[in-house]
């Protein structure tokens, strides 16, 4: 598919893609294209592997497998270089610094991103989106409320003037007419040549923006197709019976062993290892 | 990772029996060495007994509850210099009783002036503390005998043993004992709260638990052992003085909590080994035998932050895969 | 009336060296969230070589050039050291902690036996010049100090409130996983951190030396005095540092001039516990609205 | 078991400036499902914040009635809210990173177990079997929620929707009079909404009184019986869900439309 | 215990600080030790006596040599020297006894007071005895008294109150001072409000440079009388010229042709650091020993008998009489020289 000539580069390829925690392929032999200035969504149940799938894109987590970014090959990018590449990622989790104020943070997200656009316009063009940040540029982003955080974190993802976005369910906990608002801005997006990675839980959101759609379950891409291609209810049914990922045999040749971003999972204590047990 | 939905096999939650077993190897393993060993090894041994059941204090604070205290000496102070001045006049009995007491007072007052200071503030804070203490063991010289210290300090006899085996045999007891209490408090419903407070406060406090009340505890648990500690050292070197409750000692004893790996219930003791027993046997280094303790320091603190308890569960894993794949 | 403004102004300079150590602690915590039981030891390092150098003939200028080096070559290394456990986001104050003792024992024990245990006190350029107020002189050396802290405030308060660099900095030491999620480079910050304050703790070092005595054992008092210094002033606030020191030194001169030494002895850790009894943070934490915790 | 009710009247909450809610008053009780919406930020979690006892508040009265007793909240601190029975959940799940799943929702249950069964930290006999029951008590919540499949998990390496469902199960054995649940849905996949509402709808079987926070609508006019509506602070819609979700302001403060 | 007297071997331990702080004043000791012993094997004078000797770190730290003790008199050692500090010889009393062990230890306390410990400093009692002999001699009559808060100052300052106070010297004030602290100038000014005739200071080495460094920036020319500690050379490399005026005593004479010949032999095996009292009393002490091996025996027994009846030893180069062990503490007030230091040299008064 990559080097088919026909078409030109995607700014975003998967192949054979897989991700791991430990031994765990959190998402495997995954296999996804995203045109340029096209919208595609991730669906799935609960623990289908869709975070994990975004982070390994973006570099934080061990894969094996193809990514190319602009049809560039980015396998072995640091997330940072992935990042300056073009390659944004909005997480579900710590998608800010609640210690810095909300300016500091659209500007970490500025910095360290292409800095196509000056920091000013780009901040401006952000805050028309939502309105709300815009008198509370001051407070540390930690005394924000969970929406507004949610808010601050597309915002940052905006900020980094990439061509690949990628949204880990960007409209948790947002207010219904946030999320109308957010379907607008993502295509407006899409119109500037921006392209997007969607992961959501609400379809309606997805029909609204995704040309096409996967689905993710146990790891695994379990449909794929138009987004006109499939409804609510049978995308249900695709979740129902929710499969987790198991301990592959092999583990992965990938060297470069990356901790899964998450609050202490460095602490984890194996359930082997008795000393967690008992309560 | 996950089991068979439906059934989940969750294992036999406690392991009262094997917690025993244990405790009595280590009683036996102290009566066992004060027997074959010559008076200086069993100096060594007492030694780590005892700074292994200080150990098991500090366990319990920085391993269950998070807490980092650097002033723990106080509570070594405490016992040492409590035994050696009450026997004096007497009284074994008060001398065992009367320090745990105080320590549990001062404890309980060390926690009411730090409440609302948390993380490094509040292990700066008992840094202090301590400092403030060798200050005033050097000061009150009609109990502490100032600098020069109280020498002649008497030991409990314990027949059938010379010298320092006989504190090496109390001792050893005494640790089983605690190591006993320290991995069924683990288990315990305050084991877990104090687990708990440790990494969440505002979840543990969702969960009805009182973030004060279980720092409170902790400490007050904590300062025990260690007070029983210092009594022992007193009898073992029979002579207490400010040099020996200098921060470093506090210092110390955190070490061996870190060093066997923070809230497994063998970290005071494999701890203590590696913190005690260890620098006597690297003596061939002279003097880089210090710069060698400094560097296991720093490379357990930041590449095993699990301690030797890392290397024991991979161990024990490798012995697991080999049976695996044998059978 | 003069004893009391000898002490003042004495207590000042010496304060001031107590922030110019806390400083170097202060830099290391807000850029990359450790708290460093070995700063002491870097400045003892620094000062004890300069030391050695003049001793044998070299001059002081060129001694801490050199000092420069050495403990840039050090930082490096010691940030590389914590870089791992910066990305596995092991922040737990127990670790930090020991792990940093660990390195101050480490670096106590080889100054002793690379530099030798002999003790020095620095001459610096300045050392002959003083001010005098009646019997008492007040060398240069003390004022050099003053001067060096108030810029090193200066200087810090700039590059972590104004500067790209200082605001990774901040993110990074605030929350390791949300930096790196926002593309800051760990890695090399981290180490960047520990570059900055070994060239503090250089500062420190060379300017201490000349007004106390240098040896391989000096490194942790001077810790403790910087850790007093920063916990009082507020570790997080880029003026705690130079605050809290000059609290102490005042109070510990007072103390031993018209008190004793015990109470000397007994300041700054009865410092340390009224002022976080009072204000857990420190003196200077306090400003602001309290941070939304749920 | 004597029927429950959360009652506050004109609580307020200030940070600095900001007054994060307003006059608010509340009635929730045994066996009732409130829903409280709004747009974001408008203090929905704060008034969580308030009854749970994590922020300060200035409010006319505060009480929980048990049947005849009346308990006055206001002095209280949030552990002795929620010894008294009224539990929260939190709008970012908050899971004990060293304990298992199961471990974590036996967490449920612990406080009380702190001073009843105190002598367990002694270790024999009694050690064991209360850690059994505990344990046996989790997992049958866990599996309620289809997530014993978990319980030997760390929570390390739970997704963010399997967190949250966590704690609503932790939630779910503290055996709480008052559920204060913050946004339970977000982030859930409709198959597990679906198995939360079931449970959620349960709790009137089990004359729980329940304040809901949700975004969802849908979920919100399936399960609520009472909602109210906040804007900035402020109260200002409250009924039962089908009149308030399809009034006007709603429509226009909440929802966006323009009329 | 000794039953070493039969091979010709002896076992002797030596624990000192090694480590830390004051491992600079272990070594000279250490220095003292082998320099003497090497002289003994050149000579001959040991005989077909071989001695070898097991050098341990104590850190000065009361824990760490407890437990030397015991390992020495395991390996069958028959004497061992130690104790930098007084709380080390303390501690130590109790092990000692225990195992017959005699000890050559070097704190100056006069607490030390168990039958199997040799002091062979002069003790505080002396030196301050020796303070009362400088005071007339200069017909002074106010004293101020200066020591650290450390183990040398505080085991100090109760004699000096004590024997101070009944001589017709008047005290009129008394600071002390924490060794490693930041500034000493506070204290000197309070001292200086009770214009005291001199000053009587109590340490250890490095402090009186920083004593008579604080001196200086507060401009008090008062004379300082130092114990045996401040003579050493650090106190003149550090102070230079701010030292003048600072006398210490020293149990090392440079008339006796015993100190002539140690001074001119340290030289030669030490050309890089000065003889000082440190490197000679652990020298005259192996030279009492290695007589206790010849006369008496090689066994922990015969030693201890040996030294603890030994009336008068000639010949060491410490010490204007022969040394008399019965009282453990040979080295008396009017054995000890007063020296000045001047423009950082010593020179003799
Ligand atoms: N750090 C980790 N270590 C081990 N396993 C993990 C880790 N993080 C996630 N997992 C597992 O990988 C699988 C996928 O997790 P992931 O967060 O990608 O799910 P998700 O699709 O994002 O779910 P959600 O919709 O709830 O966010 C889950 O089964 C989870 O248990
Ligand atoms: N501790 C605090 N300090 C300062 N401001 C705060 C604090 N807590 C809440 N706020 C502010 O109060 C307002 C209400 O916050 P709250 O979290 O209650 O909103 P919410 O209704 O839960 O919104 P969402 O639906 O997005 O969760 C917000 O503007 C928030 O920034
Ligand atoms: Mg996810
Ligand atoms: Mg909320």
């Amino acid at each position: 598919m990559r080097n088919d000539p026909t078409r030109l580069p995607a700014a975003l390829e998967l192949t054979g893609f897989s991700a791991y925690h430990g031994s765990v392929a959190a998402a495997k032999d995954v296999s996804l294209r995203v045109e340029r200035g096209s919208a595609v969504g991730v669906l799935g149940p609960n623990g289908a592997g869709k975070s994990t799938l975004l982070l390994a894109a973006a570099g934080f987590v061990r894969t094996t497998g193809g990514v190319s970014i602009g049809g560039q090959v980015a396998d072995r990018l640091s997330p940072a270089r992935r990042r300056r590449l073009g390659l944004a990622m909005v997480p579900q989790e710590r998608a800010a610094v609640l210690e810095l104020s909300v300016a500091e943070n659209l500007r970490l997200s500025w910095l360290t991103g292409r800095r196509a656009t000056p920091y000013e316009e780009a901040r401006t063009s952000v805050l028309e989106i939502f309105p709300a940040l815009a008198g509370r540029l001051g407070d540390p982003a930690g005394n924000l409320s969970g929406g507004q955080r949610q808010m601050l974190a597309v915002s940052r993802g905006l900020m980094a003037t990439c061509d690949v976005l990628l949204l880990d369910e960007p409209t948790a906990g947002l207010s219904p007419k946030l999320i109308s608002e957010l379907v607008e801005a993502i295509r407006t997006l899409n119109e500037r040549g921006i392209t997007v990675l969607l992961v959501e839980q609400n379809f309606s959101v997805v029909e609204r923006t995704c040309s096409d759609i996967h689905v993710l379950n146990g790891g695994r891409i379990v449909w794929h197709g138009p987004t006109t291609g499939i409804d609510r209810d049978s995308i249900g049914d695709l979740y129902s019976g929710a499969r987790r990922p198991r301990p592959t045999a092999s583990t992965p040749p990938d060297p470069v062993p990356e901790s899964r971003v998450r609050p202490e999972a460095e602490r984890a204590v194996p359930a082997r290892s008795g000393e967690a047990e008992g309560i | 990772m996950a089991t068979t939905p439906g059934a989940p096999r969750v294992p036999w939650v406690t392991r009262q029996g094997v917690y025993l077993g244990e405790a009595a190897a280590i009683a036996l393993g102290a009566i066992l060495l004060a027997a074959v060993l010559g008076p200086h090894e069993a100096q060594i041994a007492a030694m780590t007994a005892i700074f292994a059941l200080a150990g098991v204090g500090l366990n319990i604070l920085v391993g269950y509850t998070g807490l980092v205290s650097l002033g723990h000496v106080v509570f070594f102070a405490i016992g040492a210099y409590g035994w050696a001045r009450l026997t004096e006049s007497g009284g074994v009995g008060l001398a065992l009783v009367l320090p745990i007491l105080v320590s549990l007072l001062v404890a309980a007052l060390i926690v009411l002036v730090t409440l609302r200071v948390v993380g490094y503030y509040f292990g700066i804070t008992t840094l202090a503390i301590g400092l403030l203490s060798v200050v005033l063991v050097q000061n009150a010289t009609p109990i502490t005998g100032g600098y020069a210290g109280i020498s002649g300090i008497q030991q409990i006899a314990v027949p059938g043993f010379a010298g320092p085996g006989q504190v090496l045999v109390m001792s050893g007891l005494v640790l089983a004992v605690a190591y006993y209490l320290q991995s069924s408090l683990r288990e315990s419903p305050l084991g877990a709260a104090m687990l708990a407070t440790r990494f969440d406060v505002p979840a543990s406090q969702s969960l009805g638990l009182s973030v004060s009340w279980i720092r409170l505890l902790a400490f007050m648990i904590s300062s025990v052992p260690v007070t029983i500690a210092g009594a022992f050292l007193a009898q073992l070197v029979h002579y207490i003085g400010p040099d020996q409750m200098s921060m470093e000692t506090s210092i110390r004893l955190i070490a061996i909590a870190i060093i066997g790996g923070r809230g497994w219930r063998w970290a005071p003791v494999l701890g203590a080994v590696v913190v005690v027993t260890l620098p006597e046997l690297l003596r061939p280094l002279a003097e880089y035998r210090l710069v060698f303790y400094g560097v296991a320091l720093a490379f357990v603190a930041l590449f095993m932050p699990r301690g030797l308890n890392q290397i024991v569960t991979w161990a024990s894993g490798r012995i697991h895969a080999a049976r695996g794949s044998t059978g | 009336m003069t004893e009391l403004l000898y002490f003042t102004i004495i207590g000042l300079c010496i304060g001031c060296g107590y922030a110019l150590v806390a400083l170097g602690i202060s830099t290391l915590f807000n850029g990359t969230g450790v708290l460093n039981f070995a700063q002491g030891d870097v400045v003892m390092v620094a000062a004890l070589f300069v030391a050695v150098r003049t001793t044998a003939g070299g001059g002081y200028l060129a001694g801490f050039l050199e000092a420069v080096a050495i403990v840039l070559v050090a930082s490096v290394l010691l940030g590389l050291l914590f870089v791992r456990p910066a990305l596995a986001r092991r922040r737990d104050i127990d670790l930090i902690i020991v792990g940093t003792i660990g390195v101050s024992t480490v670096l106590a024990n080889l100054a002793n036996n690379v530099l030798g245990s002999e003790t020095y006190r620095l001459t610096s350029p300045v050392t002959a010049q003083a001010i005098r107020l009646e019997s008492f002189s007040i060398s240069f050396d003390y004022l050099a100090i003053l001067l060096a802290a108030g810029l090193l405030m200066a200087a810090f308060f700039v590059f972590y409130k104004k500067t790209d660099i200082g605001l990774q900095m901040r993110a990074m030491s605030a929350d390791v996983d949300a930096a790196r999620l926002s593309g800051v480079r760990i890695a090399r910050l981290t180490v960047v951190g520990w570059v900055f304050a070994g060239v503090v703790g250089v500062f420190a070092g060379v300017l201490l030396g000349t007004v106390l005595l240098v040896s391989a054992s000096m490194g942790v008092a001077l810790t403790i005095s910087g850790f007093a210094a920063a916990m009082i002033g507020g570790l997080r606030h880029p003026y705690g540092a130079v605050v809290g020191g000059v609290i102490i030194g005042l109070a510990e001169n007072y103390a031993a001039g018209y008190l004793n030494t015990a109470t000397r002895q007994a300041i700054a850790p009865l410092l340390i516990m009224a002022v976080l009894l009072v204000l857990p943070q420190g003196i200077l934490a306090g400003r602001g609205v309290k941070a939304r915790v749920v | 078991m004597s029927t429950v009710q959360l009652s506050v009247r004109e609580m307020t909450v200030r940070f600095g400036g900001v007054v994060a809610v307003a006059q608010l008053s509340l009635d929730v009780t045994g066996g009732e499902i409130v829903a409280l919406i709004g747009p974001n930020g408008a203090g929905k979690s704060t008034a969580i914040n308030g009854l749970s006892g994590f922020v300060p508040v200035t409010v006319a009265t505060m009480s929980v009635r048990f049947g005849d007793d009346v308990v006055d909240l206001a002095p209280l601190s949030p552990p002795q809210r929620s010894r008294l029975g009224i539990v929260r959940t939190f709008q970012t799940p908050r899971l004990i990173p060293e304990l298992t799943v199961w471990q974590n929702v036996a967490m449920g249950s612990v406080a009380g177990d702190v001073r009843r069964r105190w002598f367990e930290m002694l270790g024999g006999p009694g050690l064991s079997r209360g850690a059994r029951d505990r344990r046996d008590r989790a997992v049958t919540a866990l599996a309620a929620l289809g997530l014993d499949r978990l319980a030997q998990d760390n929570p390390g390496e739970l997704s963010l929707g399997e967190q949250r469902l966590v704690e609503i199960a932790r939630a779910m054995v503290s055996g709480a009079r008052v559920l204060l649940l913050d946004e339970p849905f977000a982030g859930l996949s409709s198959v597990e909404q679906r198995r939360l509402a079931d449970e959620i709808d349960k709790l009137r079987a089990a004359s729980v009184a329940a304040l809901l926070v949700e975004h969802n609508l849908e979920l919100v006019r399936s399960l609520a019986d009472t909602v109210v509506a906040m804007d900035q602070g402020a109260e200002f819609a409250r009924g039962d869900a089908a009149t308030v979700l399809d009034s006007h302001e709603v429509r226009e403060r909440y929802l966006g439309e323009v009329a | 215990s000794g039953a070493q007297s039969a091979s010709g071997e002896v076992l002797v331990g030596v624990a000192l600080p090694f480590s830390g702080a004051v491992s600079r004043t272990g070594n000279l000791y250490r220095k003292g030790i082998e320099l003497r012993l090497k002289q003994a094997e050149e000579s001959g004078d040991l005989g077909d006596i071989s001695v070898k000797v097991d050098y341990q770190d104590d850190a000065n730290n009361p824990s760490e040599a407890v437990p030397l003790v015991t390992r020495f008199a395991q390996a069958g050692a028959v004497a061992m020297f130690g104790a930098h500090s007084s709380p080390v010889a303390l501690a130590q009393a109790n092990a000692v006894q225990a195992a017959g062990l005699p000890e050559f230890v070097f704190g100056a306390s006069n607490s030390i007071k168990n039958p199997f410990q040799y002091q062979v400093n002069a003790r505080d009692s002396e030196q301050i005895k020796n303070v009362i002999n400088f005071a007339a001699r200069n017909n002074f009559r106010r004293v101020g008294i200066f020591t650290d808060t450390g183990a040398y100052g505080t085991s100090a300052k109760q004699q000096l109150d004590a024997i101070l106070g009944e001589s017709d010297l008047e005290i009129v004030g008394s600071e002390t001072f924490e060794p490693n602290a930041s500034n000493l100038t506070p204290q000197l000014v309070s001292l200086r409000r009770k214009n005291p005739d001199f000053v009587a200071m109590f340490s250890f080495g490095t402090p009186y440079a920083a004593v008579v460094k604080g001196r200086a920036e507060i401009g008090w020319k008062v004379p300082i009388v130092g114990n045996v500690a401040a003579g050493d050379i650090a106190v003149g490399e550090i102070a230079g010229k701010d030292a003048d005026g600072l006398y210490f005593m020293t149990p090392l004479g440079d008339d006796s042709p015993a100190s002539r010949t140690l001074a001119e032999n340290w030289a030669k095996a030490y050309p890089e650091d000065p003889l000082t009292f440190e490197g000679a009393t652990a020298y005259d002490a192996m030279t009492v020993l290695i007589r206790a091996f010849k006369e008496g025996g090689t066994s922990r027994q015969a030693v201890q008998d040996w030294l603890s009846k030994a009336t008068a030893i000639e010949g060491l180069a410490c010490g204007r009489s022969p040394w008399n062990l019965t009282e453990r503490a040979p080295i008396k007030a009017d054995d000890l020289a007063f020296r000045l230091w001047k423009t950082g040299e010593t020179v003799a008064v």
